[in-house]
């Protein structure tokens, strides 16, 4: 065990490492976007500029700016926004998690629900005309933008229908879970619907195909040998082992949407999380903010390989086997 | 007692001892699925209208898409009528751009620069498309090659490929796209005498087919690897072959299916990351427009023209499910094991 | 349908464990519909071992799945009766059915790992086994478990009881399959390759284990196999299968004695008898392969391949005995008994 | 009994083989280990796939190795292919070291050795057509341009009983046999010297086993092949074979010609390996009038991962001893020729009283 | 996302930043206009308050927050609207009124205005007695000193620019950490006077000290940037939290007490929200439906006809002192020809950049640098078809024509524009319209946050872009001399705010003169002003579009509304019950 973590911590660190490097270059092979020159006002002097640039280090070599950077980040953890300064990155990330959790973990509990339900019926009914027809609403899932559907979504609960149907639903934005776990919820419904849309859709494609594998591999006949009931032939045997495979894929997607790819409902949604925070400093190309989170995104779907991978071998004797 | 049975059935006499399969009739079979050819008429719909926009806009719409028409009037019922209709009633806030006409001009209204919104839509399905098409072609060719290395190669070779695989991975999806278009878009790019602008279509094209060449990359080098194991592979070895006899004749003929089966999905991932890019404005650039483009352009307008972005998302959604529906028969047909990534 | 077979299963009466009448499966598929199993007919007696021999594709596993209508596919059509205990298991409703698979009737699949699902331990399966027919607490199926593991000579049942499947070898995982089918104790014990994907010498051991259960618990076998030697080992009498229809039966040793079908014949003599050497002996070879369901050929199936074909053979013959040779040894041949001896005779064993 | 060509030649004539004595091929001290996946949690480890094998095989000779699952058979193949890289000792083709060789005299070395495979479905590139397929070595070695390569598939086609009018098909095309006989075909396009057959048959149905053995024999007797010839099944090998190697866990055990072996086998797991092949009532067993001894082993074969220093067959022999628990046997010769590797050869009587 | 004229989403401090000017500040110097001012003031204000409604919580919405809360770093509408609610300076805008009047500068920590002595150059206060900061600490001329002496430690971004008039402020900009302004405030605690020292006689100097930046803060505040911890404060409130990213929070300064009304008058709610995590289009929703009361960012387009009509009386128009323009790169090809800049002039149909902001009530065309009502504004349209004082038409044929004499037809021109709708749109309209004067335009869409610094780097061959600019106070120079002058082109640098690199020598020296004309004859001076308005205008280094107006929209629970020029509506002054 203890290998094993050191090898997925170091090649962890690789990526983490490679990953803020390049997010450091993109930003300084980036012309316009010195931060001095913003800081310094609109009708700086270029010795205002200088000065300001001194003051945030800006004028050091690059190696030593980035040694700086990551100090700051990890060791002091201070490092501060060039934009917002004061806004410091760590606290901020640290802000915005239970956010994004909240979004992913309630998407990822619905769509969830909605792909198994889906998937099973679909599999189990191969051929039928449920089939197709979950099926066609699961490629429409996958086949709608995401943000688009949020917009239309917010057109209708937020734009006319407001005052009629949809009056119950209140401004966007987002109410801490541990303030008012109903206005939480109620926050979060249509980004979650929005969300699950595309991830039902996906999941109960990919599901649909497992149940389909498992159903018919011969241990499926094997369990019917026992004159065990169907029911629990389809749960206990079928979509027990199908389930695998599709929590490790799901696993990674949430490591994914953690790190901040849920970036376009947070954004559509005025929800303040973690992908937010990621469209906020790349539009106001603040560089502390984008290294914090790319090296806090490459590091949940780092962490979540490194999870699932574990988990799924636990869950799946076959992978362990392999 | 049966001695014949059915007419078609093929029979075996004395002469011919092989279990003689027949060649696979791959399109036939792939069209041999209702939905596959309501999906392909859709897409070749689609492209049809893309291809034949230049001919909408001037026989049927009369306009230039790409040009601002603030100041421009049409006649409707008679009477002229501005494009862009300052508000009349309350305080007169705002301006609010012509709704559908349902005929001719302005089918489905104009944009926030008075631009004919059903002209810009076809145009924009040739951007959507193209992007859509070139960037998988790119990044299926990029993975390839990638794929094909690291797993045939494998060592160090493979440790240093997997391991940008990983970065890029890692790298969530719009943020590398972001970073990478701010770049590309900020600075002029020069490769010598060719310079590329920021409004050119390379940018987008090249964003989108770089990020998802891990998730093309990686089952395809996990495919090489394991094709590496197999008899035939073996064989070529024990046989003497070259490297690139192998890489030609056994892997990249065994590989390809995958990849035709990842195709279509792709494009309609390309098209929906196009439409995400444009979103968050790095996507495709003016004059260009891409269904993306337009949805963006709508969305300032949302609440008074829903038409201007609700157009083009029907357009994507209607696209990418043909193109899925396709890329699924595809699959039924030559690979049905093939595990596609097909969220964001 | 040949008279002499349902005469020779009536005779049989009250010592019948299993019988199966003309079971006839077909399966349709895009390119129309294939004949996988033809007009299948045999019949177990009680504490009997009956073995399956035939090519891969002849429908073996077929028949076996389809006796406990095991194969949930709308597009499989399957007609004929499988009478067990004076009911037609094919027309059963699947709460009955239910009772007797696994119950009455068990059986044991071909490669053990395929045969457990995956994710459970081995324990697991046999107290789901246990629970689905008798009325027992986790802990007490449990126990019977670890009694069972015991029984088919696992080492160290009680920590096996917990072991996934991946974690057993191949022998240990076919041994609690044995297990798992003998947990209730089941009737008829139906066998579907039991040991193809074993070695020699594990094989042996599960053979083994098999003819001693038998004696112990009395149950009827019927054994799928395409290996000869195993069921010349171990069978009171064999059913050659050949392109999805019995083309030979009889008891093993009149079989194996005097095979009469071409096929059979063929299959003997193109195994390397023990010690044979290809200096001193020339094996028999038959030409081509089995003709899969979706080829149809007109009459007998093995005409393409069979050096003796005459224009009788393209009607299809049906299992019939043969004078001088015992009752209940049929074959599907309409070859001269004559004929058949020159055969042998060239083949030189 | 079909009225192809080669099935001709089989049954032309049962001669014995002209094993000239020549030494073509000597493996020495052959070992290849391989680094075992880790599993999550454990400890890095090794895996001794073939472990200090000896032996040489004569032209025109046919050796074969039998053994059970995982003893390293294929691994032993493939190190003499050239497919896998020995991690010690030495294997020499006609005095050529394959080990140390060069590129240009590896790909030499390719022409000579070639292999048929365990899997017809597999060793069959499904893209290309058998014709290509079978003309690549040729291509590859230089043997013959285009067309010349594509007249000789066609001749080796003929030689291997296959119609040269389906040159063209692709390998789904044929039946598993037919496959088989492709595979053949393709080997012998190098003009080997040694043809590797790691399970030719194993894979395929019992009626069609018997074509392809029958082809082999017939094969070594018209171009003077030596073959080593790899199966777990022990009548097959003693079939095809002049001298049977026995591995077990990574060594050979035994060694000694193929009727040596059948009459009087001297190592315990040779004499179980022959006890527990089923009996078949049509022959009787090669000492008439005997019936083998049946030996149920206990236990499987044990793990090849940090193998025991004692000897490895000790845990499932029925007449092991103290120093069986202690030290490993080594290989050594017997006098009348034979090698082998036990404490205690002969000392389990092969057939019942 | 936002049609935000200066900054949205977060923008920095780097957002072009205003201070309303008085449409009037015409009268004498401006030392002895403030002070009369000020007694004026003095004598009106607290009837004013009514206390019934007094409480509440105002809820406030924007798009982005304004960064940090460092008052002498900030440099955001954002904030500096809402820091007249929370810190003071010597003196202050009237506070609290609306229309002229809230350009006149009033005393607010000084007890009256300065006396202005040595020819202008020496400015002297007197601090008031018994104020407290929030934390409790007393407001002293200590702090007042350590304030300038840490606006150059921060290196702030106007001290460079405005406080380097200071004595001494040399040697603060050359080594921050050291500064002193020996000689430049000098502070008396015995007398309680505060002493400015000038280098040279300088009429926005006043103005200068009346901005956020001059607010007295602490003595011990940290000499760097506080970020989101906000300095002890003197006003009605205080910041009680502050995310920048999603909210912040203020509420009653415990410590405050009225003191000069006209100046910081007492808020009326209790407490004051502010979130940050809305787009414009959800912020219109939430202030529609009561769940906000208003909102920083300009209304989007597509919602204007909407609350123009539906909740007309929720809304309030008001004109700004700013403009959105077109710098054309005088230094480029094809803008280096006078006939091409001139063409371009010619061209663009402002009525048509006008729609495209939100129509005639949001948005007035403009032919001159100076916006309308500004000092030194002189209506005048030297681009306009048929002549006349007021924009009325395009010239395209003129224009085409111009263009062909240039020679320039046919080259690649690249339109540089931020990228929200609105700006994005007149870019687009740029582009089209440039592609019908001949030339190959291109249009390239950059980040608001990147695309200021980017068009004043010479290094980035800018040749056309659309941006703006907004008043920092009512001063001709604060557009003319700082958008247009030699000594504001910086070629090579980030900071380059003369984004069309014109300089040209004779215009240059009138504005020096027009700037030294100011101190003493401001009549002279605008009249100066105004005149090289236009001909800078003649040379055409830029193309005024239109003036823009703020649009603000609140929730009909609010009351009171008033609209200062300087800083825009009044937070604080606003009722919510
Ligand atoms: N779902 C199916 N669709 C079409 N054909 C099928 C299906 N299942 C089985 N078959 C065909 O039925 C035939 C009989 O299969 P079966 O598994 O019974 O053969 P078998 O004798 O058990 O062979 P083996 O020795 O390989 O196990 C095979 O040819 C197979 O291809
Ligand atoms: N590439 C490899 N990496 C790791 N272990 C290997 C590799 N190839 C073979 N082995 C291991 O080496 C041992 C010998 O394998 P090998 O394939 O030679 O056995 P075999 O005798 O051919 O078995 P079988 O009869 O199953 O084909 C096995 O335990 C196998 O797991
Ligand atoms: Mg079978
Ligand atoms: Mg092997």
């Amino acid at each position: 065990m203890g290998r094993f973590i050191l090898r997925r911590a170091l090649s962890a660190l690789v990526v983490l490492f490679t990953t803020s490097v390049i997010a450091f270059l993109l930003f300084f092979v980036t012309p316009g976007v010195d931060p001095a020159a913003r800081i310094a006002g609109r009708s700086a002097t270029p010795a205002t500029l200088a000065a300001v640039r001194h003051s945030f280090g800006l004028d050091q070599p690059l190696p030593v700016q980035y040694v700086k950077m990551m100090q700051h980040l990890f060791i002091t953890r201070d490092l501060t926004s060039f934009v917002n300064r004061g806004a410091k990155v760590v606290p901020q990330i640290i802000a915005a998690t239970p956010i994004t959790l909240s979004l992913v973990f309630g998407t990822a509990i619905i769509s969830m629900v909605v792909a198994a339900a889906f998937g099973l019926v679909s599999a189990v009914h191969k051929g039928r005309f449920v089939d197709p027809f979950l099926m066609a609403l699961a490629v429409l899932g996958i086949s709608v933008p995401v943000f688009w559907l949020g917009e239309i979504a917010n057109l209708l609960t937020q734009g006319g229908l407001h005052s009629s149907v949809f009056s119950w639903v209140p401004p966007l934005g987002y109410v801490p879970l541990t303030a008012n776990i109903g206005l939480w919820a109620l926050h979060l419904l249509f980004p979650w619907i929005t969300m699950s849309v595309l991830y039902a859709g996906v999941y109960s494609r990919v599901l649909r195909g497992e149940m389909i594998t498992t159903l018919g591999e011969q241990f499926i006949q094997a369990a019917r040998a026992k004159g065990i009931s169907e029911r629990r032939l389809v749960w206990r045997h079928a979509f027990r082992c199908a389930l695998v495979p599709v929590t490790a894929l799901f696993g990674l997607d949430i490591g994914v949407l953690v790190g901040g790819a849920a970036l376009l409902t947070e954004v559509v949604f005025g929800l303040p999380g973690v992908g937010y925070l990621t469209y906020q400093s790349l539009q106001t190309v603040d560089l502390p903010m984008i290294m914090g989170t790319v090296i806090y995104a490459a590091f949940f779907v780092v962490l979540m390989n490194a999870i699932v991978d574990i988990v799924h071998a636990r869950l799946d004797p076959r992978v362990r086997h392999a | 007692m049966p001695t014949a049975r059915k007419a078609d059935a093929r029979l075996i006499d004395g002469t011919q001892i092989a279990p003689v399969l027949r060649r696979r009739n791959i399109v036939g079979e792939v069209l041999a699925a209702p939905q596959a050819v309501v999906a392909l008429i859709i897409l070749v719909l689609v492209t049809l209208s893309a291809v034949l926009a230049p001919l909408y806009a001037r026989f049927v719409a009369h306009t230039d898409p790409f040009s601002s028409q603030v100041s421009a009037t049409i006649t409707l019922g008679g009477k002229a009528v501005p494009v862009m209709q300052q508000s009349t009633t309350g305080l007169k806030l705002g301006v609010t751009p012509i709704g559908p006409t349902w005929s001719g001009q302005y089918f489905i209204g104009a944009d926030n620069q008075g631009r004919d919104v059903m002209s810009r839509l076809l145009y924009g399905g040739r951007d959507s498309l193209l992007i859509g098409i070139t960037s998988a072609i790119a990044c299926c060719v990029i993975a390839l090659v990638l794929g094909v290395l690291a797993g045939y190669v494998g060592g160090i070779v493979d440790g240093v490929l997997s391991r940008i695989f990983d970065v890029l991975w890692a790298f969530p999806v719009y943020l590398l796209a972001i970073c990478l278009s701010i770049v590309l878009l900020t600075s002029r790019i020069a490769f010598g005498p060719i310079v590329i602008d920021s409004s050119s279509l390379i940018l987008p094209i090249a964003i989108i087919s770089i990020i998802y060449v891990p998730y093309i990359a990686r089952p395809l080098r996990a495919q090489v690897r394991s094709l590496c194991q197999r008899g035939f592979v073996q064989a070529s070895i024990s046989v003497g072959s070259s490297n690139w006899r192998i890489i030609r004749r056994d892997i990249l003929p065994n590989v390809m299916p995958s990849v035709i089966v990842y195709f279509p999905i792709m494009v309609a991932l390309n098209i929906l990351i196009e439409s995400s890019l444009s979103f968050l404005g790095v996507g495709v650039q003016p004059p260009n427009a891409s269904w993306g483009t337009i949805i963006n352009d709508g969305l300032p307008l949302l609440y008074t023209r829903p038409l201007v972005s609700l157009a083009p998302g029907i357009m994507i959604a209607v696209t990418c499910v043909a193109l899925n529906l396709i890329g699924d028969t595809i699959r039924d047909v030559l690979d049905p094991q093939a595990k596609i990534r097909e969220a964001v | 349908m040949p008279d002499t077979m349902q005469a020779t299963a009536r005779a049989v009466g009250a010592d019948v464990a299993l019988r199966v009448e003309s079971l006839t499966i077909d399966i349709r598929t895009k390119s129309g519909v294939a004949h996988i199993v033809q007009d299948v007919s045999f019949t177990v007696a009680k504490g009997e071992f009956v073995g399956i021999v035939g090519e891969s594709g002849s429908g073996k596993s077929m028949t076996l799945m389809n006796l406990l209508r095991l194969i949930d596919n709308p597009n499989l059509n399957v007609s004929g009766h499988v009478w067990f205990d004076g009911e037609d298991l094919l027309a059963l409703p699947a709460k009955r059915l239910r009772e007797i698979r696994g119950g009455k009737i068990a059986m044991i699949f071909q490669d053990a790992m395929t045969a457990l699902t995956p994710v459970y331990t081995v324990g697991w399966h046999i107290a789901e086994q246990l629970r689905a027919h008798r009325a027992l607490s986790r802990r007490a199926a449990r126990e019977r478990a670890i009694e069972l593991l015991t029984e088919v000579g696992i080492p160290s049942p009680e920590l096996r009881v917990d072991s996934f499947p991946h974690e057993l070898s191949g022998g240990m995982r076919q041994r609690a399959v044995i297990a798992m089918a003998l947990a209730c104790d089941p009737k008829v014990l139906l066998a579907d390759e039991p040991t193809t994907a074993l070695d020699v010498t594990t094989q042996a051991q599960i053979l083994d284990l098999i003819r001693r259960l038998r004696t112990v618990h009395g149950s009827a076998v019927v054994f799928v196999t395409h290996d000869i030697g195993v069921i010349s080992d171990s069978a009171d009498s064999i059913l050659v299968m050949y392109a999805g229809r019995v083309v030979e039966q009889g008891r093993t040793v009149d079989v194996l004695a005097a095979p009469q079908h071409p096929y059979t014949q063929g299959l003997l003599g193109s195994i390397p008898t023990p010690g044979a050497s290809r200096l001193t002996s020339q094996l028999v070879s038959i030409d081509g392969s089995a003709p899969t369901p979706s080829e149809q050929v007109v009459g007998c199936a093995f005409r393409p391949r069979c050096a003796y074909a005459f224009d009788k053979c393209f009607t299809v013959p049906a299992l019939r005995p043969r004078e001088g040779q015992a009752d209940d040894h049929l074959d599907a041949c309409w070859l001269q008994r004559q004929a058949q001896m020159d055969l042998r005779i060239e083949a030189g064993s | 009994m079909s009225g192809e060509s080669a099935m001709t030649s089989v049954n032309a004539s049962v001669r014995t083989p002209r094993v000239s004595g020549e030494e073509l091929l000597r493996v020495q001290h052959l070992v290849k280990r391989f680094p075992v996946n880790h599993r999550i949690g454990s400890r890095r480890r090794e895996l001794v796939a073939v472990d200090d094998v000896s032996f040489s095989v004569s032209r025109g000779e046919t050796l074969g190795i039998v053994g059970e699952s995982g003893c390293g058979k294929s691994t032993l193949a493939r190190c003499v292919m050239g497919l896998e890289r020995p991690s010690g000792g030495a294997i020499a083709i006609e005095g050529r070291d394959l080990t140390t060789a060069s590129k240009k005299t590896m790909r030499s070395l390719r022409r000579d050795v070639q292999m048929v495979f365990q899997d017809p479905y597999d060793s069959l590139n499904p893209r290309r057509r058998v014709g290509d397929i079978v003309a690549e070595p040729m291509l590859v070695h230089g043997l013959a341009d285009a067309a010349g390569a594509r007249k000789e598939a066609a001749r080796l086609f003929d030689v291997v009983g296959l119609n040269p009018r389906y040159l063209d098909r692709y390998p789904n095309e044929f039946s598993g046999g037919q496959r088989q006989r492709v595979g053949i075909a393709r080997a012998l396009a190098a003009k080997p010297k040694i043809l590797v057959a790691d399970e030719p048959v194993s894979a395929l149905d019992v009626s069609v086993q018997a074509q392809v053995l029958n082809l082999l024999s017939a094969l070594q007797r018209e171009f003077d092949l030596t073959y080593i010839f790899v199966s777990h099944n022990i009548d097959v090998v003693r079939y095809m074979s002049d001298r049977i190697a026995v591995m077990y866990l990574g060594r050979i055990v035994e060694m000694a010609s193929a009727a040596d072996i059948y009459a009087a086998p001297q190592h315990p797991y040779t004499v179980s390996l022959l006890g527990a092949i089923p009996n078949n009532l049509v022959g009787n067993g090669a000492a008439a009038g005997k019936r083998r001894r049946r030996i149920v082993l206990r236990g499987d074969i044990p793990s090849p991962v940090d193998r025991p220093s004692a000897c490895p067959f000790e845990p499932r022999c029925p007449v092991a001893q103290e120093i069986c628990r202690v030290r490993d046997p080594e290989f050594r010769t017997l006098d009348d020729g034979r090698y082998i590797a036990c404490h205690f050869p002969g000392s389990l009587d092969p057939f019942e009283a | 996302s936002s049609v935000a004229p200066i900054t949205t989403a977060g923008s920095g401090q780097n957002g072009p930043n205003s201070t309303p000017s008085g449409a009037s500040t015409s009268s004498g110097t401006s030392a002895s206009a403030g002070s009369s001012t000020a007694s004026a003031g003095a004598s009106s204000a607290p009837a004013g308050f009514q206390s019934e409604h007094k409480g509440g919580t105002l809820k406030l919405l924007a798009s982005g927050g304004g960064g940090t809360v460092d008052t002498q770093i900030n440099y955001t509408n954002t904030f500096w609207q809402l820091f007249q609610n929370v810190y003071d300076g010597l003196v202050k805008f009237h506070f609290g009124v609306d229309g002229a009047a809230s350009d006149d500068v009033v005393p607010d920590l000084a007890t009256a205005m300065p006396k202005v002595t040595n020819d202008g150059k020496t400015y002297t206060f007197t601090l008031r007695q018994g104020i407290k900061f929030s934390n409790g600490q007393p407001v002293t001329v200590a702090d007042v000193l350590a304030t300038f002496q840490r606006l150059f430690k921060v290196s702030s971004p106007n001290a460079a620019s405005w406080y380097s008039v200071l004595v001494g402020a040399d040697a603060c900009l050359k080594t921050p950490a050291s500064c002193t302004l020996d000689g430049g405030v000098v502070v008396d605690p015995t007398t309680n006077q505060v002493q400015f020292n000038l280098t040279k006689p300088d009429a926005e100097f006043i103005y200068q000290l009346a901005v956020p930046f001059a607010a007295i803060i602490p003595k011990d505040s940290p000499a760097h940037d506080v970020g989101s911890n906000a300095l002890p404060s003197t006003g009605p409130y205080m910041i009680k939290s502050y995310n920048p990213t999603t909210e912040m929070d203020l509420v009653r300064n415990p410590n405050f007490q009225v003191w000069a009304p006209e100046a910081q008058p007492e808020g009326y709610p209790d407490e004051i929200q502010y979130q940050f995590t809305l787009d414009a289009e959800a912020e219109v929703s939430a202030v529609e439906n009561g769940q906000a009361d208003w909102m920083f960012d300009p209304p989007p387009a597509d919602r204007l006809s909407e609350i123009g009509t539906k909740y007309a009386n929720q809304v309030h128009v008001n004109p700004q002192a700013a403009f959105w323009y077109v710098p054309l790169n005088t230094n480029l090809p094809p803008f280096n020809n006078i006939k091409a800049r001139q063409a371009i002039n010619w061209a663009v149909d402002r009525n048509a950049v006008v729609q495209l902001f939100g129509g005639s009530v949001v948005a007035q065309p403009v032919c001159t640098i100076l916006p309308p009502g500004f000092p030194g504004h002189v209506d005048n349209c030297q681009y306009t078809k048929g002549g006349g004082t007021k924009w009325a038409a395009p010239d395209l044929a003129k224009a085409k024509e111009l263009v062909k004499e240039s020679g320039t037809a046919g080259q690649e021109v690249t339109v540089i524009a931020e990228n929200y709708a609105t700006a994005k749109s007149i870019g687009e309209y740029m582009q089209s319209l440039l592609n019908e004067l001949g030339y190959k335009a291109n249009l390239k869409l950059l980040s608001e946050n990147v695309e200021f610094t980017y068009i004043q780097n010479t290094n980035n061959k800018v040749q056309l872009s659309v941006t703006q600019w907004y008043q920092d106070y009512p001063a001709a120079s604060d557009f003319l001399q700082v958008l247009l002058s030699c000594q504001s082109f910086h070629p090579g640098s980030d900071a380059s705010i003369n984004i069309a690199g014109f300089c040209d020598k004779s215009i240059n020296t009138q504005m020096d003169q027009a700037e030294a004309l100011m101190v003493n004859d401001p009549t002279a001076g605008n009249a100066l002003w105004s005149k090289v308005d236009q001909e800078m205008m003649a040379q055409s280094p830029i193309v005024p579009l239109f003036t823009p107006h703020i649009v603000d929209f609140l929730s009909p629970r609010v009351g009171n509304y008033h609209y200062s020029n300087v800083f825009f509506m009044c937070i604080d002054q606003l009722w919510v019950k």
